[in-house]
């Protein structure tokens, strides 16, 4: 039986593509989800602010 | 809209139009109506959406939603016919800048498929005084002359209904009188014109009505004359 | 609102993380590991996965432009929005673990084969349609043009897959069957399955907060108008 | 029917007198592509010139790459002084203002080919041997330009403007140029239509596809 070569180095290149590219993401969708929440409810904030005058 | 009992039926019926333009309602419900032989003074600051409504007018830009929107009895911006019975003066000139005042209008004679256009376009360039430079580029024109090119290309093809974006901004005045006595003539063939401008002032003897564009609606404005 | 993430779609990010991980645990324990290839082969399973996705995305998006066209809803243009933007992550990701899985097998890292050319090309299309997403500012008009724009990439993609697949092909391999020289077992198919059906709910989740955060930002957009009216 | 015959051409004259006006499409185009033609020489080795496969891909890339100039300059010209609402304003349908930019630019393109597919056999005295040629790169030119003239409405109306039109226009080109440059190549390589078909056939499809897709959309890009 030919013996299986050793290609686990690229399993773990692939992988680490995978998992590193995946987070990245999701790490930049977080980031600008914060930025928007903070945005909004500054802008909440201020539309009440105004509606008392 | 007084309707001080003008017999005429309508020549252009609006009602209720509304337009969003980017994320700002422009045209909350604007509602207009012109008769033939009347002339239409618009004013409103700039950005209130007086430009849009021209376009909407013209056929240019179509409106999000509108109760009615008739040109002479038929439903209107749709079909390209008719476009034809409209003229358009915008605050740019609308024309070739590479090609000359002839040039431009006998192409736009062409698509408006005007009679016998050379004759209509030689007398019309006679009456503005621009024979003499109707071979130039137009980009060589003053904006005065650019301006008076650009009237002529809007009552070329005679239409009914007439609308002016700003045409007084930037005129000298002899290209003021020549747009004056068009507006007249206009009137006495029983012509709709509609002239918007920020300033109340201009053309103010020409005008049979006032109406005025706030927060997206026409309200109808009764000026001391 | 002050979550990390909207709640709404929490039980989506759940399944989606339940099912992923099962994928990968399939991937390392129960797929055998393939006889001439290696342990690389168990890149296979999400390298698919990431590819199917990514081109799922492509047709979610130009549906979502095609509904846009006939109804101007906008949300309509932001979910295709967030459909590309998703769409190219995934397609970069599938294109580089491909040549990554390629590497050892066939010794080059990247390979003019029809299939992951269209890829690529595909990813380009993405790449174009979100600089022009950027450069247009009136809502409507950018998302008309950016629906055609999504309709004509989604006619033209297929189309170079055809034209250039009389080219030339080292590995007539079909999406999810035969590849090249690999013998399928069927526990190798059912891990491949699993975990496309895996990532395509991730890609659910992902799409639903994307399209969240675009909702978002376009009512930001909007009351930052309402305030500036009534300055005056 | 008639009418709209008589608007499409009343809009080719006027384009056609500004560019004669002007000379900017075409004697730029021309040059540009002249350019490429030289710096492509130099740039690889006279073996992969010569040969008919390679000859065929060459003229199609220095055919796509200039064609781009007059795509952007096509376009402009209507942005200048905002005629592109003056056209919306009068009683023309808007299919006749997208066919009469694409057909101009299908001109501009085509005289374009006629002179460099010559011109390159002649420096690298590749054999044209058919008249064949004539057609099919008329094929790939029109197609070119179909699609050409709506991706440039786009991109016009945004702020990259030129910048933009390559980024989106190649990519989804990129079917029809691989259809052109296997036809051309094929009839390069002195075969008869009769095997070249396939590529021709394909070429003939990518052509309808990119026309109907462009009279279609056209109205949607322009109106505002």
């Amino acid at each position: 039986m030919s013996e299986i070569p050793d290609t686990t180095a690229y399993l773990i290149a692939g992988y680490t593509l995978f998992v590193l590219g995946t987070a990245a993401y999701i790490i930049y969708l977080t980031v600008k989800w914060k930025k928007i929440v903070r945005l909004k409810s500054e802008q909440a904030d201020l539309l009440k602010r105004r509606q008392q005058h | 809209m007084s309707k001080t009992g003008t017999p005429a039926a309508p020549l252009l019926l609006a009602q209720n139009v509304q337009k969003k333009f980017g994320r700002r309602k422009v045209l909350k419900s604007a509602s207009l109506q012109l008769t033939p032989g009347e002339c239409v003074i618009l004013t409103g600051e700039n950005g209130a959406g007086k430009s849009t409504l021209i376009k909407i007018l013209a056929g240019i830009i179509q409106a999000d939603a509108a109760d009615t929107l008739t040109l002479c009895g038929e439903p209107f911006p749709e079909s390209a016919a008719q476009r034809q019975k409209i003229g358009l003066v915008s605050h740019q000139p609308m024309l070739y800048n590479e090609l000359s005042a002839w040039e431009n209008l006998r192409f736009f004679a062409e698509i408006y498929a005007v009679p016998n256009a050379d004759e209509r376009i030689r007398s019309l360039l006679q009456r503005i005084g621009m024979e003499s430079r109707k071979d130039d580029p137009v980009r060589t024109y003053s904006r005065g002359m650019q301006q008076r090119v650009s009237i002529c290309r809007a009552i070329l093809h005679d239409p009914e209904l007439l609308l002016m974006d700003e045409p007084f901004t930037g005129l000298d005045t002899k290209s003021v009188q020549i747009l004056e006595t068009m507006i007249r003539e206009g009137k006495n063939d029983q012509k709709a014109i509609l002239i918007t401008t920020h300033d109340p002032m201009a053309a103010r003897q020409l005008a049979t009505r006032f109406l005025r564009l706030e927060k997206g609606q026409l309200v109808s404005q009764e000026f001391e004359l | 609102m002050q979550s990390l993430f909207p709640k709404k779609y929490l039980l989506l990010d759940i399944i989606a993380t339940i099912l992923i991980l099962c994928a990968a645990a399939m991937v390392f324990l129960y797929a055998p590991t393939e006889t001439n290839m290696g342990l690389v082969q168990k890149v296979f399973y999400f390298h698919v996965a990431y590819a199917w996705v990514g081109m799922l995305s492509f047709v979610v998006a130009c549906a979502f432009s095609i509904v846009y066209l006939s109804k101007k809803d906008l949300r309509c243009d932001l979910a295709s929005e967030a459909a590309v933007e998703i769409g190219l992550v995934f397609t970069l990701l599938a294109v580089g673990s491909g040549s990554i899985w390629a590497r050892p097998i066939w010794n080059t890292w990247w390979t003019w084969d029809p299939r992951l050319t269209t890829t690529t090309i595909m990813a380009l299309v993405y790449i174009g349609s979100m600089f022009l997403r950027k450069s247009i500012d009136d809502p409507n008009k950018r998302g008309r043009i950016l629906s055609i724009y999504c309709i004509i990439g989604c006619a033209s993609v297929p189309l170079t897959f055809f034209s250039i697949r009389g080219y030339r092909s080292i590995h007539p391999v079909v999406i999810g069957g035969a590849s090249s020289g690999m013998n399928m077992t069927p526990e190798m198919l059912q891990t491949l399955i699993f975990s496309v059906i895996a990532f395509t709910a991730f890609y659910l989740a992902l799409l639903a907060h994307r399209y969240t955060y675009a909702k978002v930002r376009e009512d930001v957009e909007i009351t930052k108008l309402e305030l500036e009216d009534m300055d005056e | 029917m008639k009418l709209f015959l008589h608007d499409l051409i009343a809009l080719i004259k006027k384009d056609l007198s500004i560019e004669k006006h002007t000379r900017e499409i075409f004697l730029v185009m021309l040059i540009f592509a002249l350019s490429i033609l030289f710096i492509l020489n130099f740039a690889l080795d006279t073996e992969v010139k010569a040969r008919s496969s390679g000859a065929a891909g060459l003229i199609w890339v220095i055919l796509v790459i200039s064609g781009q100039l007059s795509l952007n300059q096509i376009m402009n010209l209507e942005k200048q002084g905002n005629m592109l609402e003056a056209l919306l304003a009068a009683p023309i349908s808007r299919t006749a203002i997208y066919f009469s930019k694409a057909i101009t630019c299908f001109l501009g393109m085509y005289g374009m080919a006629l002179v460099i597919f010559p011109l390159y056999s002649i420096f690298y005295n590749t054999p044209l041997n058919s008249a064949h040629i004539l057609w099919i790169s008329a094929l790939g030119c029109w197609g070119y330009a179909a699609l050409g003239v709506l991706i440039s409405a786009m991109t016009i109306q945004t702020r990259m403007r030129d910048i933009l039109l390559p980024i989106l226009f190649f990519p989804v080109i990129i079917p029809l140029i691989v259809a052109a440059v296997k036809s051309t190549g094929a009839i390069f390589q002195g075969e008869t239509i009769g095997t070249a078909m396939p590529w021709i056939s394909q070429l003939i499809a990518f052509n309808v596809i990119f026309t109907a897709i462009g009279m279609i959309s056209f109205e949607y890009i322009v109106e505002e």
